[in-house]
């Protein structure tokens, strides 16, 4: 156990797989860089450096850079997922999602119910998402709303460096078409996570604080703001549990439904667009479910229906704040 | 290329039992018998055939909309197909899938696919695993003359040359797509399309058993000795509409019965068997009656199968979830 | 006024807009069919038949039969919009919506807020969606959640002929990029449709029918079946509201708000797959704003999480049924 | 093809705005200046003033991820430019869109693209609009090379072929995308590919104005007299990073000092124009200062700009709603 980032997790649990099972392999733009270039080769490990390091221990065989053609590779991907092998594909940024969205919608997710059971198709596709660098609005998105609609796949949403590692390997190992976001802007944050390989199985939240005034349930990034509020709150003695789901497809509904049932009070913290997102996903879920239970309204947190700005100046008020939460949450308890 | 006896009669057998299965369904289809949409091969079976017949289990095929044909000379099962298109529980995919989604992979078959152009990337995909598996198989991804405007296709295309994969792309060009025509849509040609990604292409007499097999057993020679990706221009025609239900009023007058007449594969291989390879007239009619039983009985036996249960539906979504 | 099917409802508002404005167009696959062919041109009119007649009036520089190659034609359209024209493009089926999502997402959509206000992009992608027909996995889909979930874009559902010309004639008009679902199940429905041009504005719901013990939001197809189920509540003195919301991006919010303060109770009807769709949206908005009228859970009736099944055997489950809705309703009244 | 001296003129100037605010940007970004990404158009100014000098205010360009140089040689106001790389209310997209997405309709500058592959069927769109409108337009799609294996790309120069629309492809060929070479990535070359639609490749050397010039003003000639889509393969190097903050360290040792001392194309115009055109250093000298001012003021203007306001944030995203 040491502190690592969260490009490292994501590193080591590449590479920890690719070792253990010969038919692991990663395809995806630059994800080497140089390939048929006189200069370096690994010259990049993806755009972020993320993949840095894994093609000079397994080679050009197993880790591909491809031609920017998205269709054919995340396609290649779900094709060599249903003939034997376990192909890892890196889509840069998940706004990208539209070059190749046939791929996943309509190959790899149905495959195994289009076919009466008779494939499976190990795939993931890992993807970098959210706000919060400029990126601006082809650069920003988060769009897991949208997989987490398709049935057939199933969405992961790490929240830390811990998180990534385990939940990657599962990933990895799982029988199922995955896609795996990455927050840009959690690449650096740090954490501790053990060296050896580790799963974190899916469908099973995370409680990362108790309390009984507000659950929290919160995604992706989102959930370090939570706690931050949740911190703030305690401070003024309101005290919230803190959900991370983890994955949205599969979704822990129960941990979510018992928290409300304890709590009576919900806040959802989502940084994707608010229409058709997992925000109003689990909302409806728990004004379904556990309705008895509520003491009011269900409230959500998430950016305003707008493209992502690129002035740093729209962009800080457009991502969800700690502020917003921690005044939400309270909002709840009858607060200001 | 001298072919034995026992081929080229698995070849006739392979390609009447396409004709058979789809002219039964072309019939129950307009009684009402077959649910959803479905695009009928009959007319194509040369192409089908000739190709899948240099294919091992260890080889995969990605087929189209009209993937009948592709599935029985694959060599999926028959009445399972067709209890498929019924939608019986006895389906090759429990009647989740029905015609455009019919699927056999422990056949090599990945699939018919109701989106054009869906199936080159997989190729691509199934050509990777192939490599990384060591098999040395082959894919051959079966294309509509349209489908080579789809992007997808011609990113396989390049992503195929590329990494030097076995892929061969085999273009049904039957002259249209749905009811445009593929002169008009396809700017340059099939052969300047692939050379536009070094790839090269062999023209194919479509009608022509003999001359499918042939072009098709040195493409995919070629792409197992690791000379990479291959076209293959097939030209043939459909006979029945895009779908059925279609009025193929765009066609020409009198178009399709001058090729029914003067063309159609299926006599032209009867009497190259009977008149060049010493088959007798006697030998194909048993095995025409075979495939009109085994038809006959798929047809029956579909119509009685189970229906799949209300519990069928919520199987197979996930390995688990 | 006169009795039209939804098909001959759509042509019309097609026509009209074409002989009203000179730069609205067509664009699509097999709109015209025969091109370039030796036989009949306008030998399709669509793959339904929902266009015919159109090239022949209007001609082959306005009626666009193209290539299969949605990206470019659907790019085409946003930029034609960017540049002075209104083209109407048809996507056959939505689920085809993966060859060309890049062209929706990030460029049509987002062209005037990246751009700083300084463009329009009036044009529309009509589409077909929808289970029923036993068209299978991948010509059933529903797909708007993912379309109501991108800003910058507008989705119109239409509930029926005199909706559908109405809401087109709006969409043709309408300066913002918007995309008009018709369902394939629906083509042949009848009912009064004037024969004059007019427009349904976006953003208000349309209120089918009153009644104070329940309300039904239902989308597209399932209004028609939300008042079925109301008729035969009313048979046992439950009497309920159906909205049919008519665009879910804008959504009428106060119309839904209004009716449920009146009533008290809500059921979302949706045919789109159940994760982070068109009804957990709905569901939400009213557990955080309207909760306080709710006298008990809101309960959605969606399609299970699965892709849509062929067999028609499997496919009526699959689709919510009258009985499911009138059921769902019932229990909220504390029935069985 | 002879040119005026204020064309030569004109064009210099376009080239060193260029140059000078893409090496302006550099700075400033290094400093923490500029957020987001910068992908710098340095190196390839002759291409962009090259063809877009053959164009009207009618006329359209789609852009890329470097568009930089695109817009300034379509005629966007520099001063606004800079402001909107700096996130600031008065730059040209209001803040709202940034380097990736700079954009003004007005001059016929379609927008950067932060999707590769975005802009070609939108160019194609233009084209329908320019025939429908009768304004005797053409559409330029200013591609990178890497762009070419983009389904999106090939897609509509199919359909810029079938329907003969007046767009120019032109591929500014810097031999790389992001990291990876182009030679290694796309199968076969630009003018296969290219006449895989039948559509006509110029290869034009992207170091000279002159060649640019003149392969731009036929290729855009032909396409506004009617004769279809023309392709120009502009060989040509850039001289930052793919984008501000890439090491480079793929390219050959010494491989980019060698373009610049060799071939830089602002050295090489302005030997030409000085050497062979008549024109004074000083009278290039004058702008040089002139467009220093501009740049330096430009910066300067940004800094102190007004941000946008946080009610922005809602506005722009439907004309009504
Ligand atoms: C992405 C996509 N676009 C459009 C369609 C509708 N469609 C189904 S088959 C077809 C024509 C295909 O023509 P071709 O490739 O020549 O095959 P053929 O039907 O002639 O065998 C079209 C346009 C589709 N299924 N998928
Ligand atoms: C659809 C898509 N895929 C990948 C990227 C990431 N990306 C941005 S620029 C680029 C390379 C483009 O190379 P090229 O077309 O040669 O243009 P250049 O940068 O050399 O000017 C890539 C892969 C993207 N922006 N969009
Ligand atoms: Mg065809
Ligand atoms: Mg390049």
């Amino acid at each position: 156990m040491s502190r690592k980032s969260f490009r490292q997790a994501i590193n080591e649990a590449l590479r920890d797989e690719m070792r253990r099972d010969p038919t692991v392999f990663m395809i995806g733009e630059d994800i080497v860089g140089g390939t048929g270039a006189p200069g370096d080769q690994d010259a990049w490990g993806g755009v972020l450096g993320v993949t840095k390091g894994l093609a000079p221990e397994f080679g050009a065989e197993r880790v591909i850079d491809t031609p920017i053609s998205e269709m054919a590779y995340i396609g290649a991907a779900a094709g060599a997922a249903a003939t034997g092998t376990r192909p890892v594909a890196e889509l840069m940024f998940v706004d990208f999602m539209g070059t190749c969205f046939d791929q996943v919608l309509n190959q790899a997710a149905k495959f195994r119910y289009m076919f009466g059971g008779k494939v499976k198709t190990p795939m993931v596709i890992r993807t970098m998402y959210g706000a919060g660098l400029s990126a601006a609005a082809q650069h920003s998105q988060c769009l897991y709303p949208i997989f987490t609609h398709v049935p057939g796949i199933k969405v992961v949403i790490p929240s830390s460096p811990y998180e990534a590692k385990g939940l990657l390997t599962q990933a990895i190992r799982d029988d199922d078409p995955v896609i795996f976001f990455e927050h840009k802007f959690m690449y650096d944050d740090k954490g501790e996570v053990p060296d050896e390989p580790y799963t974190i199985p899916f469908g099973e939240a995370n409680l990362t604080r108790e309390g009984d005034d507000v659950t929290i349930v919160a995604l992706g990034r989102m959930v370090k703001l939570a706690n931050e509020a949740a911190d703030q709150l305690a401070e003024d003695g309101i005290h919230c549990t803190v959900l991370d789901p983890r994955t949205t497809s599969p979704l822990d509904e129960e941990a979510i439904l018992a928290s409300v049932r304890r709590t009576g009070r919900l806040v959802v913290v989502d940084e994707a667009s608010p229409r058709c997102n997992v925000g109003t996903d689990i909302s409806a879920l728990v004004a379904e479910q556990a309705f008895d239970a509520l003491k009011g309204p269900i409230r959500l947190v998430s950016p305003p229906h707008t493209p992502v700005p690129f002035s740093p100046a729209l962009e800080v008020h457009y991502i969800p704040s700690v502020e917003r939460i921690r005044d939400t949450a309270r909002s709840l308890m009858g607060g200001a | 290329m001298h072919l034995a006896r026992d081929t080229l009669l698995t070849a006739y057998r392979s390609m009447a039992t396409i004709r058979a299965f789809e002219e039964k369904v072309h019939e129950v289809f307009a009684r009402g018998e077959i649910p959803g949409f479905a695009h009928l091969y009959a007319g194509e079976e040369a192409s089908g055939v000739g190709i899948c017949l240099h294919l091992n289990d260890a080889d995969y095929i990605t087929s189209t909309h009209r993937g009948h044909g592709h599935a029985i000379a694959k060599g999926c099962d028959v009445p399972a197909m067709m209890a498929e298109l019924y939608g019986k529980r006895t389906g090759l995919c429990l009647g989740k899938g029905g015609s455009m989604h019919i699927a056999d992979l422990d056949k090599g078959m990945m699939g018919a696919n109701g989106i054009v152009g869906g199936g080159p990337p997989l190729a691509c995909g199934a050509a990777f695993s192939a490599r990384m598996l060591n098999t040395n198989g082959v894919v051959v991804a079966f294309l509509g003359d349209g489908s080579i405007n789809e992007g997808s296709t011609m990113e396989a295309m390049n992503m195929a040359k590329v990494f030097n994969l076995p892929v061969i792309f085999a273009i049904e060009d039957n002259e249209y797509a749905q009811a445009t025509a593929t002169n008009w849509s396809v700017a340059g040609s099939m052969t300047k399309r692939a050379a536009g990604f070094d790839i090269p292409t062999t023209l194919v007499d479509g009608f022509d058993f003999f001359d499918v097999h042939q072009a098709a057993g040195e493409a995919i020679d070629k792409a197992r000795k690791g000379e990479g990706p291959q076209l293959l221009h097939i030209k043939l025609y459909r006979y029945y509409g895009h779908f059925e239900g279609d009025a193929t009023t765009y066609r020409g007058k009198g178009e399709m019965d001058k090729v029914k007449e003067t063309k159609d594969c299926m006599v032209r291989f009867r009497a190259d068997l009977t008149a060049k390879h010493d088959i007798a007239e006697a030998d194909l009619e048993k095995i025409d009656a075979e495939i009109a039983a085994l038809i006959e009985q798929s047809v029956q036996d579909a119509r009685q199968a189970e229906s799949p249960r209300e519990a069928d539906l919520h199987t197979d979504v996930y390995v688990s979830y």
